[in-house]
């Protein structure tokens, strides 16, 4: 295994699904690169000290190259330049990293997608009325980004859509519903919500169904609980992005930085808006994943 | 025989005010939720309306059964950390059974909760065979089951769409059928029976009646002659079968077993019961308490949502209810 | 004489209990001043109140000629009053010293510990108690003999003008207790004043000045020690007078063998002891404190692991490694500390007589009778005449005889063929011992067979039918029941050279 | 007096076998740590290289510092769960006091410690003067702590990049200036300064004989005239304010006070101090022991991640361990 290269990969999360799609992705390009990976992410939310450890050990072990989640995009860039002085090469995926080591970054642009949703959503509820966004957290950098790439998108083009509250869900299918049915509660002319990621977009979805409320819910990543949603209509439909494809690249382009290749600078993989009419193109089903 | 009436008077006296003072007790929790849930009604009108308490009931199934499985453990005066990712290793199981293996309702099911059982008697077995203490023998287990539950789940979660009727294990509703007016989900309905049960088992049964000695007076029980161990074992299995069932409600209402989920659930348990005014040192408790504790907490966090408080702002009301609620209680027994 | 302590009207309520009503007391300079009384007649709650452990409802409490109205602990001691409580109160994971000097502990300049002080000062204690102890060893690997010596030191540490001991001698023997009385004599030579609380007569007579005898929390009547039989003291304490029945001895010499155990080992303090007890006997085991008589009971009671050796029950080898055997195979065992042994104290009387034989009031389901429950809990309460109000008392609120009677309820419902009582009467008033030795003959005159564990000699001797001497882990000797109090004394201080007699002592005895 | 002296030299002996015993206690899990060691370095040559061993000793040292405040509440027989959110609380008051206003560190660390000991005083008022058994004490503490930094941060980190020198608190290196070839970080210096001090006042100060004898017999101590409420709520103070450290040296190790972190570090801490051979139940337990406990936690993390095992499989290992070390000790202890 010596000869092998050998990409570890460090990220945000480990448990859930989109972190399990993106080790998927990862996985896939090494078993055709003919490399090995290690895929690793702390379990709490935002614990960059944990995140720190295992970006050490990582460094510890000699990988051919690094792929790097940053939790905080300041934080880790002391262990960045360790790797740097270590000839390691350094790939950002996810989100960025306050600093020029990383030879590539390879992200979703949450806050274009997210306004797409917001764009979405708007349209959906006929241009006008309360929206609310169950979010998975509030700190970080994801989730912030995808509240306020939906929120400023609502301000700035649909003046008549009110964002009557925003809730944190922890990712949590059941907490989130528990949230969806207080909101849809609370407000009774809700007339649209925004779940953040897989988990509180099902939550979502499992509130509304649970409410019998017509609620319209636009998700948010894929993941079969979801699709399934879309198809039946609970969920109007989603974003996605790629994290297949993000895995994949992340090793793809570190083995490439370590034959000492030229990378661009920000590697876009893409995010797409689905719903029950496109769900089964080619193009969208090849970004989702169960 | 003077002093011997006058004694056993005032001693009369002395039970009955205790006995009005455990009633008291159920009663100021009691008191403690209406209190809330008036209140809440009067800030909010969409608070007190059949649909939300019907939320807050379903809210309340699957932190009530596993809050029960905790009442068992706290009255022996252990503890169980495990119940959170007990439940969804339980959940994973069944996925494993009905999903993966394609086997029918009728095996998957009692394989769930026989995987339950017997994992709570591994806790049993590590508490009273190898004498560690329970906090650490469930915080052990709650991290083995929960990489257990991600190693089997390979990180996915296992889904149900092909086990017809799953999903209404919890979100169905037999009262619904009955009584249209009140679509009650069978979760609630299952999280009631399973409290009747163990109460019925805590109060009327000689396992009940051996978990108050164990809380009690452990030492003495095992010098009556009674195989303490043995009996511990049994404690800790009964409350693994009741996470299992817990398991099960969660996953049906998810429609599927993420492996994710459960940690962190414990301490909502363990709060249930502490508010319902079990003792965490062992020897008291009722299963009324633990329903009323969970309900509180539901309605404190339904009820802050609907008058739209925010989140960080609730976790604080939750956290200083919790020390409230047992404040309270002390001050009723007159302990301060 | 000068008056340390006088106190009157004194009034003391607990939730439902009117613990003490107008009580009276006073304690002069150099003298031992017995209190008397029944368990649960307020000698304890009187005597916290002097020592600010509890604040008193009513009444007045002068000590020294100053009212005085302590808030805690440390203001009574700052006034020259130390307590040795009932219940051993010590730090068990802290040495002798330590515990002794918890709260007054010698510093250097910067605040720093000064262990090496403290043990000297430690020493310095038990030096003028003449006790030999090892003043930096962990109170609770001691034995309570060996407790309740530190807590007689660290009262005396205060140098206390006025001292008060509750039950100092409950878990000493004889010769302890004669240290602890050259102690008295010489705090009383100093002038110090002591309460002295027991409810081992023959103590009384032997020590004390004057007597204060209470009941059901009422004062009853002080009087000059040397002026008053124990009879009369009796009589005060109780209401009424006590016949002391002798009775005669039953031959159960050609009985048959209930339990016979055979080279029975476990660490040092269970060495090669063999015995058998005959059905409808009583054996008493005699011995000094730590003598090991507790561990032989433990480890036959399946309570202690056995290291070597053989039980028998009716001739049939029996592995017993658990408690739950051992009442399987008929033993039953009331321990000496029936707080922490014997009981259940947050449960009720029922439960408690009903722990040991559960499984009899459940259906095959394990559904309990509770009707049955009560009616033969009832059943035992009238029996033995236990004083309670009802069978769903809480026994913690029962005073100590009661307490124990509910445990020999428990073990007479389970009905064992062989009993072993642990101290039976350890802390029970004068009354109710009595009546538990009542109990122990009826049990043996109904072809039970009994272990009666003692440290108290005259009951051992008024009880047994034949009478095992413990020392050092070694049984040394048995004896008849017309022994004297120097033969078993002899026995039990018998060191090992005398091993040889011991087994020559074995086999006359069996033959 | 023959029985008193044959008796005492008995317990002389005894209390020998005892002392031995406990330092045994630290030689085993000191030889455990010791094995891990050699087993990790021999598993892989990556492992004990000088910069990994810095990197396991500085992933020790919030961990470690946690662990010691949660040692001395633990050695009192009581618990704390709020250190890990409380860690966070103060790493956030930092941030408010040396970011948002801007105050010299001079103030602004004082501040946080200051913040700190009073957060741990309230627990200790809850806990002794209000009867609130340190569980519920401490999770209702924890939640409060948590949604008092989400409120105060407005759920965004705060940098401390105006601050000089404040990443220097815990990454900078005095040690590595003197001695190039072991550029031990500061962190990990104020870890062993801070266990030296703890240490220090559990065994030669006042304040650490009444915490072992709170531990011991709470209400022997009140017997002997001492102001149990006033000492404990000492204790729980202290340990605030070492939970004050522990923030300060995780928020200059990331360089920002992260609002979300903390809740799940407790018990990270309490395994350290259980594997450590403190006692759940009160009155034992060391800081060395403590030590050594967070340092099996890191080398066990590090190490399985250094051979690559999967990061589930990692959560199931870490949970036997915590059940096996304190197996261990029962075992050596004679209890089993
Ligand atoms: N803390 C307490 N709370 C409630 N009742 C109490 C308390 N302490 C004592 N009592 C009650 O007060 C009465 C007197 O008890 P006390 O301990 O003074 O008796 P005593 O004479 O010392 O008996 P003994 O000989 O058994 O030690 C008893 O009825 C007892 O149950
Ligand atoms: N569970 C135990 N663990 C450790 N030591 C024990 C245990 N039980 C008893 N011992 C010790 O064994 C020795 C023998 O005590 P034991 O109780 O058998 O003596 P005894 O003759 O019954 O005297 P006592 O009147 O004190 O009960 C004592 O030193 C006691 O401290
Ligand atoms: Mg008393
Ligand atoms: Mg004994």
């Amino acid at each position: 295994a010596e000869d092998k290269p050998y990409i570890a990969l460090v990220s945000k999360g480990f448990q859930h699904q989109f972190w399990q799609a993106v080790k998927i992705g990862a996985e896939q390009a090494a078993e055709e690169l003919g490399a090995e990976v290690t895929f690793e992410g702390p379990d709490g939310e935002g614990a960059v000290d944990r995140q720190m450890d295992m970006i050490s050990a990582a460094i510890a072990k000699k990988p051919t190259a690094i792929g790097i989640a940053a939790i905080d995009s300041q934080a880790t860039v002391p262990l960045l330049k360790t790797a740097q002085k270590d000839g390691i090469p350094v790939i950002a995926f996810d989100s960025g990293v306050a600093s020029d080591i990383p030879l590539t970054t390879a992200s979703t642009d949450n806050l274009a997608s997210a306004a797409l949703a917001a764009d979405k959503l708007a349209e959906l509820i006929g241009g006008s009325g309360q929206v609310a966004i169950v979010s998975f957290d509030q700190t970080s950098q994801t989730g912030i980004e995808r509240r306020d790439g939906f929120v400023n998108q609502i301000e700035a083009a649909h003046g008549d859509v009110e964002i009557v509250a925003i809730e944190y869900g922890g990712g949590d299918h059941l907490k989130s519903a528990e949230i969806t049915k207080t909101l849809l509660q609370a407000y009774p002319d809700l007339k649209g919500i925004f779940g953040t990621n897989e988990g509180s977009a099902i939550g979502v979805a499992i509130g509304k169904k649970e409410s019998s409320s017509d609620v319209v819910v636009v998700g948010y990543d894929s993941g079969k609980a979801q699709t399934d949603a879309v198809r039946d209509g609970t969920i109007a439909g989603a974003i996605t992005q790629n994290p297949v494809g993000i895995g994949y690249e992340v090793v793809k382009a570190g083995i490439a930085a370590s034959k000492g290749e030229k990378l661009e600078p920000h590697i876009d993989t893409g995010f797409y808006w689905y719903d029950k009419s496109n769900i089964d193109d080619p193009t969208i089903q090849a970004v989702l994943y169960d | 025989m003077n002093d011997t009436t006058i004694n056993s008077s005032q001693l009369g006296a002395n039970s009955l005010v205790e006995r009005a003072k455990r009633n008291q007790h159920r009663f100021w929790a009691f008191s403690g939720l209406i209190f809330l849930v008036i209140g809440f009604s009067l800030a909010s009108p969409n608070f007190f309306q059949t649909s939300n308490i019907i939320s807050i009931l379903q809210a309340t199934s699957v932190n009530g059964v596993l809050a029960i499985a905790a009442t068992l453990v706290i009255i022996t005066a252990g503890i169980d950390l495990s119940v959170g990712t007990l439940m969804t290793f339980c959940a994973v199981v069944a996925g494993v059974l009905l999903t993966n293996l394609g086997l029918p309702m009728y095996i998957g099911i009692p394989g769930a909760l026989l995987s339950g059982f017997l994992a709570g008697a591994l806790s049993g077995f590590f508490v009273a065979k190898l004498n560690i203490p329970p906090f650490i023998a469930t915080l052990g287990m709650m991290l083995v089951y929960k990489g257990l539950s991600l190693a089997i789940c390979g990180g996915r979660p296992i889904y149900f769409n092909d086990t017809e009727g799953f999903v209404d294990i919890s979100t169905g509703s037999i009262i619904g059928h009955i009584i249209p007016a009140f679509p009650i989900p069978n979760g609630v309905l299952i999280l009631f029976l399973v409290a009747i049960f163990a109460s019925f088992i805590l109060t009327r049964t000689i396992l009940g009646r051996f978990i108050f000695a164990l809380g009690s007076n452990e030492e003495a029980l095992r010098l009556s002659g009674v195989n303490t161990d043995r009996w511990k074992i049994v404690v800790y299995s009964l409350a693994g079968g009741i996470c299992a069932i817990a398991g099960i409600l969660l996953a049906s209402r998810i429609n599927s077993a993420q492996p994710a989920i459960g940690q962190g659930y414990e301490l909502d348990a363990i709060a249930a019961v502490v508010i319902g005014g079990t003792s965490l040192s062992g020897g008291k408790g009722t299963m009324l308490g633990t329903i009323i504790g969970a309900l509180i907490i539901s309605v404190v966090a339904n009820g802050l949502r609907i008058l739209s408080v925010p989140q960080e702002w609730q976790i604080v009301v939750t956290g200083s209810i919790i020390i409230l609620a047992v404040y309270a209680d002390q001050l009723r027994r007159g302990k301060t | 004489m000068n008056i340390l302590v006088d106190m009157s009207g004194i009034e003391k309520h607990f939730p439902g209990v009117h613990a003490l009503k107008s009580v009276q007391f006073e304690l002069r300079e150099g003298e031992v001043h017995a209190l008397m009384g029944e368990n649960g007649a307020g000698k304890s709650t009187l005597m916290k109140i002097l020592s600010g452990v509890y604040t008193r409802d009513g009444g007045s409490v002068q000590v020294m000629g100053q009212d005085v109205d302590f808030a805690g602990p440390r203001e009574a001691q700052d006034a020259g009053v130390g307590i040795i409580h009932q219940e051993l109160s010590l730090m068990n994971d802290l040495t002798v010293a330590q515990n002794i000097f918890i709260g007054r502990e010698p510093r250097n300049f910067l605040g720093i510990l000064d262990e090496v002080l403290l043990n000297k000062n430690a020493k310095d204690i038990f030096e003028k108690m003449n006790v030999g102890m090892d003043v930096g060893a962990e109170v609770g690997t001691m034995t309570i003999a060996k407790q309740q010596m530190v807590e007689i030191a660290k009262a005396l540490s205060y140098n206390s003008k006025i001292l008060i001991m509750d039950e100092p001698t409950a878990a000493l023997n004889d010769t302890e207790i004669q240290e602890l009385f050259r102690i008295i004599d010489q705090l009383k030579a100093d002038g110090v004043g002591i309460v002295y609380i027991s409810h081992k007569m023959d103590e009384i007579k032997q020590i004390s000045d004057r007597v204060t005898v209470m009941r059901d929390g009422e004062f009853v009547g002080v009087r000059d020690s040397k002026d008053t039989s124990i009879e009369d003291i009796i009589s005060m304490m109780v209401g009424r007078d006590l016949e002391l029945e002798t009775e005669q001895k039953p031959d159960t010499s050609d009985n048959m063998t209930a339990l016979e155990v055979k080279n029975l080992n476990r660490g040092k303090f269970v060495k090669n002891v063999s015995f058998s007890l005959k059905k409808g006997e009583i054996l008493g085991f005699a011995g000094l404190m730590g003598a090991g008589r507790t561990e032989v009971a433990r480890v036959i009671f399946g309570a202690d692991r056995l290291e070597s050796g053989e039980i028998f029950i009716d001739g049939e080898q029996k592995f017993i490694d658990t408690p739950s055997k051992a009442v399987e195979a008929g033993i039953g065992y009331l321990s000496e500390d029936r707080k922490h042994f014997g009981l259940v104290l947050g449960m009720d009387v029922r439960t408690n007589i009903s722990l040991a034989s559960i499984a009899r009031f459940g259906s095959s389901l394990g559904i309990l009778n509770e009707a049955k429950i009560s009616k033969t809990a009832t059943d035992f309460i009238s029996k033995l005449d236990i004083r309670t109000p009802s069978e769903k008392q809480e026994v913690k609120l029962l005073s100590g005889g009661n307490q124990q009677k509910v445990v020999i309820a428990k073990w007479l419902l389970r009905d064992c063929d062989i009993l072993i009582f642990d101290e039976p009467t350890r802390g029970v008033d004068v009354g109710a011992k009595s009546e538990i030795y009542k109990i122990l003959r009826d049990l043996a005159a109904s072809g039970k067979a009994i272990i009666v564990i003692s440290s108290e000699l005259p009951e051992i001797l008024r009880l047994s039918h034949r009478i095992a001497v413990m020392c050092e882990g070694n049984l040394t000797g048995f004896l008849p029941a017309n022994s004297s109090q120097e033969e078993i004394m002899r026995l039990a201080t018998a060191t090992m050279q005398s091993s040889n007699n011991k087994n020559n002592q074995i086999s006359e005895m069996s033959s």
